[in-house]
């Protein structure tokens, strides 16, 4: 890992450092599958991997591949990073040894999230229980912010589209689909099995890895890989604009009327043992139905970010082609 | 000995994460600044998960007749904090797409030059008014 | 027959991670693109298909082999897709293959016959 | 025996990382992208096995899937930065306005 972060650190050619940044995104996701991270690896590498790497090069082609010489000073830069790097080498001489059972980490409140969490949720994936159930609060702030990128992106990139620059646009992606035949093809095919596989993750986070956010992630990369094979618009005909912006939402409202739904039953703020007579019952319904409103918005959340972008570099192509 | 084979992650990790670090502040191009911010990013991902790690216990998923398992809870916040972290970087790409079609450059020092040639002729405008 | 299944399995581990090691060498020493492509289609297909079976013929349980299936499919399915828009792509943007001038008529087969370019 | 399967998927991912860094065009690349994910596929898969719970499969498939799908999305890009040496996309749509 060491190594590919120098060699982005010296290539000049940014599609080459991006891709090095996905092959690094696989290298960190095998590492944290080493660490027994599962849960972790499998976001990683639908993310780190897959999505983050696509937005990258999307950015790129926009941009343009070629990197400047540096007019900084590099020894200073260098300078003030050996120190800091040395400064933090030596404050890891403090710490507990790496993997030793009696670390601080492992005392505080984890015990009861190991020991207890199968007696008080019922849940085998103590990540998903932990996630949902004992820091239900942090979640619904992460899916808040994931929302808020969301709007900023639109925000940012949103385009006007005159009918004219869309049938340009149209003409553009069809002389290109002639050659991809295989491709569509195939993935025609692997789509549906994708979405379900999407869905599985979904609803089987509670037993194994996965859980709303990976299954939003996959969800998501399924209609990507049909934008790109088949154009934006035609992604743009099976789902919508408005339609997953409305999601967006939806998922957030979800997860947050959980919450208040909890409070209505006489329990505090997203405590589900309220949600039902039983309260194993209580916490398995609240868990699906707050891994259900993460998945969507999660899902519609990165559809709408690959939208933008690819919408965006649409609408600078057909400006440039008008322009000619 | 016992020393090095005990604290070597943590030593991989920082130097991960002056590596990112580094990029960010000496290259000049925005992209691999996000790039190098990423690179920043999973050293702390990679810290957490090994801080959470015990030898000999297994992954945190609940499974009759295993007794030790790994922390999950540093597993949850690195879980939340990638989704996090890619909606912030398509944020920050967002941003460098607006940047590139208002000043034609994606490079900080070129956008600060005409950033500084802006305000000097607009003090020159001023002046002459 | 337990005994038999492990020998099995053994056999096409090692096999497999065989041709990993053959693929790795070569997409590190052949000379040119199509050549290194072979030598990743190689480790894509063949190496995979054989760790996965070798992997299920270790574990008895069903849900795992059928799992292993699944990805098993998936490969088969993915990599030669993948291979083929690669190299179709490499092709049609006009990557000149390194070819010995000993052979012509392999030349002027591989630079114009396969696919007419678009533009 | 699955042991050794895993230090040589290792020892072939080293050798693709090293291709990827050299690459001297953008398809070897992509090629070297390829086949690191195939390994990594590979690898989780070997993991499970050698961590003794081999149920968590699942992982891999997310790979083969999300590899699958930055090589096409990285293929259909580069269509971008090669019509730049291409020459200009024809623009079909008359215009007349």
């Amino acid at each position: 890992m060491v190594g590919i972060a120098l060699a982005v650190n010296q290539i000049k050619d940014m599609f080459a450092v991006v891709m090095l940044a996905g092959i690094y995104g696989l290298v960190s996701a095998s590492f944290f599958v080493a660490m027994d991270a599962v849960d972790v690896a499998f976001t990683e590498a639908s993310v780190g991997a897959g999505i983050s790497t696509l937005l990258m090069l999307t950015t790129v082609a926009m941009t343009g591949r070629t990197e400047h010489e540096a007019s900084h000073k590099p020894l200073l830069a260098l300078f003030v990073v050996t120190v800091t790097g040395g400064l933090l080498i030596y404050g890891t001489f403090d710490m507990p040894y790496f993997g030793s059972a009696d670390a601080p980490v492992h005392n505080h409140v984890a015990p009861r999230y190991i020991y207890d969490s199968i007696k008080e949720i019922g849940v085998p994936n103590m990540v998903t229980s932990v996630l949902a159930s004992y820091r239900g609060f942090d979640t619904f702030g992460e899916v808040t912010v994931i929302f808020t990128a969301g709007i900023g992106v639109l925000a940012l990139l949103s385009v006007v589209r005159l009918p004219k620059t869309d049938a340009a646009v149209e003409a553009i992606n069809n002389s290109m689909h002639e050659k991809h035949l295989v491709l569509r093809v195939v993935i025609k095919t692997m789509i549906p099995f994708i979405l379900l596989y999407a869905f599985y993750v979904q609803f089987h986070g509670d037993y194994g890895p996965g859980g709303g956010f990976q299954a939003g992630v996959i969800f998501a990369a399924a209609i990507i890989m049909y934008a790109l094979l088949f154009g934006l618009s035609a992604a743009r005909r099976v789902i919508t604009q408005p339609v997953v912006q409305l999601l967006s939402a939806i998922g957030v409202l979800v997860y947050g009327s959980v919450g208040i739904v909890s409070m209505l039953n006489g329990g505090s703020f997203l405590d589900y043992s309220v949600l039902s007579a039983d309260p194993i019952a209580g916490q398995h319904l609240g868990i699906l139905l707050i891994e259900l409103g993460v998945g969507l918005t999660v899902a519609s959340v990165m559809i709408i970010i690959f939208f933008s972008f690819s919408a965006r570099s649409e609408y600078q192509q057909a400006k440039k082609g008008e322009s000619l | 000995m016992t020393m090095i084979l005990g604290l070597y992650n943590y030593w991989i990790v920082i130097v991960l994460m002056m590596i990112g670090f580094y990029i960010i502040i000496s290259h000049g191009h925005l992209i691999k600044k996000i790039i190098g911010l990423n690179i920043f990013q999973t050293s702390v991902f990679i810290f957490y998960i090994s801080v959470g790690k015990v030898e000999g216990a297994t992954a945190p998923i609940w499974q009759e007749g295993i007794l030790l398992y790994s922390n999950p809870l540093p597993h949850v916040l690195i879980l939340t904090a990638i989704v996090v972290g890619i909606a912030t970087t398509a944020l920050g790409l967002a941003l460098i797409v607006r940047i590139k079609e208002e000043y034609g450059s994606v490079d900080e020092g070129e956008i600060q030059s005409m950033d500084n040639q802006d305000v000097i002729s607009q003090e020159k405008e001023h002046q002459q008014c | 027959m337990e005994f038999i299944l492990s020998l099995l399995s053994g056999f096409f581990l090692l096999f497999g991670s065989f041709l990993c090691l053959s693929g790795g060498v070569g997409i590190l020493r052949f000379p040119d693109f199509y050549t290194r492509m072979h030598a990743a289609g190689v480790t894509d297909t063949l190496a995979a298909a054989m760790i996965l079976i070798g992997l299920m013929l270790q574990n008895p349980e069903t849900l795992v082999i059928i799992k292993l299936m699944f990805i098993l499919l998936m490969t088969l399915f993915i990599s030669p897709a993948a291979s083929h828009a690669l190299g179709q792509a490499a092709v049609l943007n006009n990557l000149p293959p390194l070819v010995d001038l000993n052979i012509k008529d392999l030349d002027n087969s591989t630079a114009s016959g396969d696919k007419p370019s678009k533009s | 025996m699955v042991i050794a399967a895993t230090l040589a998927i290792l020892v072939a991912m080293i050798l693709a990382i090293i291709r990827a860094v050299m690459g001297p065009s953008l398809y070897d690349r992509i090629l070297a992208v390829n086949m690191f994910g195939t390994k990594t596929v590979l690898l989780i898969s070997l993991l499970g096995f050698v961590m003794g719970r081999p149920e968590f499969l699942d992982i891999a498939m997310v790979y083969a899937l999300i590899n699958f799908i930055s090589v096409i999305g990285v293929l259909r890009l580069s269509d971008s930065f090669s019509s730049k040496h291409n020459g200009p996309v024809v623009n079909p749509v008359k215009r007349d306005s």
